[in-house]
């Protein structure tokens, strides 16, 4: 199948999987208990007041015509004022925004690196106690949520054994010279490396809470797939040419193994933002996923949908950006 | 004698025994709570607030486990959790279950429209992080039991349906399929009769695994207060209010924490564990 | 001529379960000869070329024997040693074409890789090498198929370049491992007539595997007939064919569908000769099993 | 039999669909014109891509011609859809070559043999099931035993069991013993001949050897990339061939003997 085919197909599908996100953001926002305008008022406000906020929002009128209008504006990046910090909800989002894409990236990071080396020490040793010994790790690592493992880290290391930071972002008495919110990057940028350590301390219980059960899913999954490419005639033929185990696995095999590995941890990659949302309220990390939570405890309706759309936003685009990479190393379809 | 499959000797369970043992414990407890419990879980004590456990300096041995900060015992806490915790994962499991695993198998083996609305549905699913739907979910339901299973219904139904979905599809390549279609068996008894069997054991190892999301989902949405009344015994609800007081009563944390550690790591070796033992195919 | 492979008293079994899978094994290929390995499934008929390259199954050990390559015994050596010299010395054209090419490797650096990597020639050399030899295999067009990827040469043609590719290092030894059993029958004849031509004009000693006893009698010079890990006739192709000696080459031949020959009926293996095998066998292995 | 005429079938080739609009076709038999008469044993033989799968999928009808006609038994069942076909489908059976994808792997021997014969709907299932494995010479008690504790050569025979229960008209087999050590084919061939014999089957045997085909079939068809290159008399195959695509083939055919011609 020719590359831009499946470039502008796989375009299209995204396109309605984010209308389709749309259309249930809106409907299930629209039947949250509690009337929003009143909410969005002080306290005194006369009916006129209610009717003319109504009018101003579109509620009067008919649910297609409101979703058009909603539609527009969200396609413009109006997602209306959060009602609990009376401000414009897409700053506030992008505000945060960045808190938790450094954490997911660096939790993504660590995961591949930890996933990696057990798949690869796993099947350098395979039919040894290592190889055992990984796959018991990989299991409870998988069956173990991220929830769990954030509290358990909590208790280890920040109770018990009290070596890392469990609450924050960066410590608060430090002076911030930051005019993004990526602070790890600026930090680099500015060549601040204490305050990049600082942060890199924050952010490694909760990365690490994200990282291990997409480290074992990793571990475990390039693993049995190198492990299958092992057998396979051109590895079997590479070794009878004189090539070592270690030459053999790093290049012969690995490429090979991680185009399957690969689409999965694209969708693994999305759970584990998913995940930012629990870890960032137990670690007090002030991310979008914090923000999130107290939008919802506070039925600030059009913060949680700014929140919503932006993740949808993010999550459809991951997938694409996966899908294109294997199309990209697939050399069947590069070559085509 | 040269036969390769005579060799592989089918692989001892000392997994299966163990998860299914721990499960059969909590059941029990969750079963006779009432009998076993040895107080009122939510009998207040202020005078009793934070003992330790029983063998610890300053405790009572009349609290094992010790007590919290409102003076409430934790093992019966916990013995009571076990309910809840029990009652979400059987029956959100096995909805979740139900309904994932048959719409997957509809979009694998049938393929064509059937399979482009299911999965295009899936997709948008997706773009959700799952959490915050089940809290928003929860904003929307109101808080209770019902909500959670219908929350945990609503959003993990397509874990079932992906994995369905792809099996079937494999499935659906082999000539036992074509087999059935050269024997005269329509195409939905074929989906029921001859890939459904196939399917079963991914779907009961896919089931376990989701018994101890369910777990752990009530557990996130009793810890950011939004499972029960926040007074009902829930080990997510233990485990919010232990993490408030991690420094003066480390124990309100951890056994909540062991338990439901335990707790689901055994549900999810128990579908491996089983199938293992019982699947008819080795592989 | 002398001997360019030497098997003594090969035996291998399964790790674990001490079941064998090879039982004292011994034969020899002289320099430009071809010797088949023939036999059903599980006779273990690829686990001696296997065994000779150094690529059994992580399973499998060898319990004895000796294995000597141009008059070195392999298995004595250490195992990097091995497996330099079984690069430079000994190659292996695969069975199947189809998994044999790394789908993610160009051709060229999978026909050149063991001359620079391995034997360290210059790049450019092994390149003109590379080309010489696709056009040996008749292939017309060596500098286009070197810059493809497997997926885009068909069946015929990809067996085509693992040919090539097991001659590039002048090898003298080559195991052939049922070479043409994927391929219609067609193509199958000009791949043999390919690989005999290539091999008399190398003058290689060549292991040739296969269940076929039509194609062992087309390439190769001498053969093993193998049931359940132990030979049980060596012979030359001319006195197999006129006259099979052990009962068991007798059942396989009979059993041998020929076109030519359709009244005569189609004899399966009978149960009382390879039962008699089996006890002959299970008398040996008890003395193993006491042994160990 | 079977008569077959003006045979075409194309599927969508979906590796080089075009941007929009539906896929190019691939032309895969291309205009066949055949009969199969009652009792006979047709061979169907040709290298791989000839379409003679294909062809014996779409006599079943598990594909629908694009052009021509199929009728079995004088009725017309080139557009039949499913359900029309139902009852039909137990007089024509198939056996596949891959026992191990065509015998489900979860479900007993037994009751892959009997749920063909209780779908329609036929008496005594259990003695017919007795009477099917006695047939192929497999013990009773292989019954409880599933697919994967089998030997390759006993699965086959599963197979053909599987299909022979049925009491079909008609029975396609798709290369049943190329997956099989020889002695196992010898035993499946003498097998099949038996019960050719004996149930007065009327077989299709699709095969790329021609020495399997000359022990079995009375009449051989050619394929070569979809269109029959010769159709004749197994003795005219052989002895007389017309086509050069055959002679090439029966050339290509190494025999068991050092001193075969034109090697």
């Amino acid at each position: 199948m020719n590359l831009v085919r499946i470039i502008i197909v796989r375009l299209a599908t995204t396109i309605v999987t984010l209308l389709g996100a749309a259309v249930i953001v809106f409907f299930v926002i629209r039947v949250v208990p509690g009337n929003p305008i009143a909410m969005m008022l002080p306290p005194g406000a006369t009916d006129a007041d209610i009717a003319r906020l109504t009018a101003l929002y579109g509620l009067d009128k008919s649910i297609p015509e409101q979703f058009v209008i909603w539609l527009t504006r969200a396609l413009q990046g109006d997602f209306g004022t959060s009602i609990s910090l009376r401000q414009p909800v897409m700053p506030l989002v992008l505000g945060r925004l960045p808190a938790t894409l450094e954490l997911s990236i660096f939790a993504l990071v660590l995961a591949v690196m930890i996933g990696g080396t057990m798949a690869l020490t796993g099947t350098r040793f395979r039919g040894t106690r290592t190889e055992a010994g990984i796959d018991v790790a990989n299991g409870v690592g998988l069956s173990i949520p991220d929830f769990l493992w954030a509290l358990v880290l909590i208790l280890l290391f920040g109770v018990l054994v009290p070596v890392f930071y469990v609450s924050g972002r960066i410590s608060p008495s430090l002076d911030l010279p930051f005019v993004t919110q990526f602070y790890v990057f600026e930090s680099l940028v500015r060549l601040r490396f204490d305050l990049w350590w600082d942060l890199l301390k924050h952010m490694f219980m909760p990365a690490l809470a994200l990282a291990i059960p997409l480290a074992a899913i990793i571990g475990q999954l390039l693993k049995q797939s190198l492990k299958e490419t092992m057998h396979l005639d051109y590895v079997v033929l590479a070794r009878t040419k004189g090539y070592g185990e270690n030459h053999v696995i790093l290049f012969e095999a690995l490429r090979n193994a991680v185009l399957p590995t690969l689409t999965l941890v694209g969708v693994q990659f999305t759970f584990l933002i998913g995940g930012t949302v629990i870890i960032e309220r137990l670690f007090s990390y002030e991310g979008l996923g914090n923000m999130a939570i107290d939008a919802v405890i506070n039925r600030d309706l059009p913060l949680i949908q700014g929140i919503v759309i932006v993740f949808a936003l993010l999550f459809t685009v991951i997938n694409l950006v996966v899908d294109m990479t294997y199309a990209f190393l697939n050399p069947r379809l590069r070559h085509a | 004698m040269l036969e390769g499959r005579a060799l592989t000797v089918r692989r001892s369970t000392p997994r299966l025994w163990l998860s299914a043992s721990w499960l059969a414990l909590i059941s029990l407890a969750a079963i006779f709570a009432p009998l076993v419990a040895p107080h009122d879980p939510l009998a207040q004590d202020l005078f009793a607030a934070r003992l330790p456990p029983a063998w610890a300096e300053g405790a009572d041995p009349a609290y094992l486990l010790g007590t919290d900060s409102l003076g409430r015992d934790v093992l019966t806490r916990i013995i009571f959790g076990a309910r809840i915790a029990l009652t979400v994962a059987l029956v959100a499991g096995l909805a979740t279950a139900i309904i994932g695993s048959t719409l997957g198998l509809l979009a694998g083996y049938l393929r064509g429209w059937v399979d482009l609305v299911i999965s295009r549905i899936v997709d948008i699913w997706l773009a959700f992080p799952p959490v915050l739907f089940a809290i928003l979910l929860i904003a929307v339901l109101g808080t209770g039991l019902s909500s959670i299973i219908i929350a945990i219904i609503v959003i993990d139904w397509t874990r079932f349906c992906r994995v369905v979905r792809a099996e079937a599809l494999n499935q659906s390549a082999m000539d036992y399929v074509t087999s059935a279609k050269v024997a005269g068996r329509t195409r939905l008894s074929t989906m029921w009769r001859e890939i459904g069997p196939n399917v079963l054991p991914t779907i009961c190892v896919l089931l376990t695994i989701e018994m101890g999301i369910a777990v752990i989902v009530e557990a996130i949405l009793s810890f950011v207060n939004l499972s029960i009344s926040t007074d009902a015994p829930t080990w997510g609800g233990m485990i919010a209010e232990g993490r408030t007081s991690i420094h003066q009563a480390w124990w309100v944390l951890v056994f909540p924490l062991i338990v439901l550690f335990l707790t689901v790591l055994s549900f999810s070796q128990l579908g491996e564990g089983l199938k293992d033992r019982f699947d008819p195919v080795l592989r | 001529m002398t001997a360019f492979l030497e098997i003594e008293n090969l035996s291998a079994s399964l790790k674990r379960q001490r079941v064998r899978m090879l039982r004292s094994v011994s034969l020899s290929v002289a320099a430009g000869e071809v010797h088949g390995l023939v036999g059903e499934s599980g006779a273990g008929k690829s686990m001696i070329g296997k065994a000779v390259l150094g690529i059994l199954p992580a399973a499998l050990a060898i319990d004895e024997g000796e294995i000597r390559l141009d008059g070195e015994d392999l298995l004595a050596m250490r195992p990097a040693d091995r497996r330099r010299a079984i690069g430079a010395k000994a190659a292996l054209i695969p069975q199947d074409p189809l998994t044999a090419l790394n789908p993610s490797h160009c051709i060229g650096p999978q026909i050149t890789g063991r001359l620079v990597d391995i034997l360290g020639w210059d790049k450019r050399k092994a390149d003109m090498r590379a080309r010489e030899l696709l056009a040996e295999v008749n292939i017309d067009d060596p500098d286009r198929v070197m810059a493809s990827y497997p997926f885009e040469l068909s069946g015929g043609m990809r067996q085509r370049v693992l040919i090539a590719s097991a001659f590039a290092a002048n090898p003298k030894l080559i195991v052939a491992d049922e070479p043409t059993t994927a391929l219609d029958v067609t193509v199958q004849k000009q791949i043999l007539k390919l690989i005999r031509e290539m091999q008399a004009r190398h003058g290689t000693a060549m292991l040739f595997v296969t269940h076929d006893l039509g194609v062992v009698s087309k390439i190769c010079q001498r053969l093993s007939v193998l049931y359940a890990g132990k030979v049980l006739e060596q012979a030359t192709i001319a006195e197999f064919f006129a006259d099979p000696k052990h009962a068991y080459s007798r059942a396989l031949l009979a059993a041998t569908p020929k076109y030519t020959d359709p009244g005569s009926s189609l004899v399966p293996v009978d149960s009382s000769v390879t039962d008699l095998v089996a006890a002959e066998i299970e008398a040996v292995d008890e003395g193993w099993r006491l042994a160990r | 039999m079977f008569k077959v005429s003006g045979l075409d079938l194309a599927l969508p080739d979906r590796v080089n669909r075009p941007l929009i609009g539906k896929a190019p076709e691939i032309q895969i038999l291309k205009g066949l014109t055949f009969d199969i008469s009652s009792g006979e044993v047709i061979g169907i033989v040709g290298g791989s891509g000839s379409g003679k799968s294909t062809l014996g999928r779409t006599l079943l009808r598990l594909y629908e011609p694009t052009a021509g006609t199929v009728s079995f038994e004088g009725r017309d069942i080139t557009h039949l859809s499913e359900a029309e076909l139902r009852p039909l489908r137990r007089r024509m059976q198939m056996v596949f070559q891959d026992p191990m994808s065509s015998l489900n792997p979860r479900r007993p021997i037994g009751a892959i043999i009997a749920d063909p014969l209780a779908l329609h709907g036929l008496d005594g299932i259990s003695a017919r099931v007795d009477r099917a494995l006695d047939h192929v010479g497999l013990p009773n008690a292989l019954r409880h035993r599933y697919p994967h504790e089998l030997s390759g050569g006993q699965r086959q025979r599963v197979g053909i069991a599987r299909a022979i229960a049925m009491e079909p008209d008609f029975i396609l087999a798709d290369e049943i013993v190329s997956g099989l050590d020889v002695s196992s084919q010898a035993q499946v061939l003498n097998l099949l001949e038996n019960l050719v014999d004996e149930l007065g089957l009327t077989l299709a045997f699709i095969s790329h050897d021609l020495s399997v085909i000359r022990r079995l079939c009375s009449r051989v068809m050619v394929l070569y990339r979809g269109e029959i290159v010769e159709l004749a008399p197994v003795e005219q195959i052989f002895d007389a061939p017309k086509a050069a695509y055959t002679r090439e083939l029966l050339d290509a055919i190494p025999l068991p003997d050092p001193n075969q011609k034109n090697w």
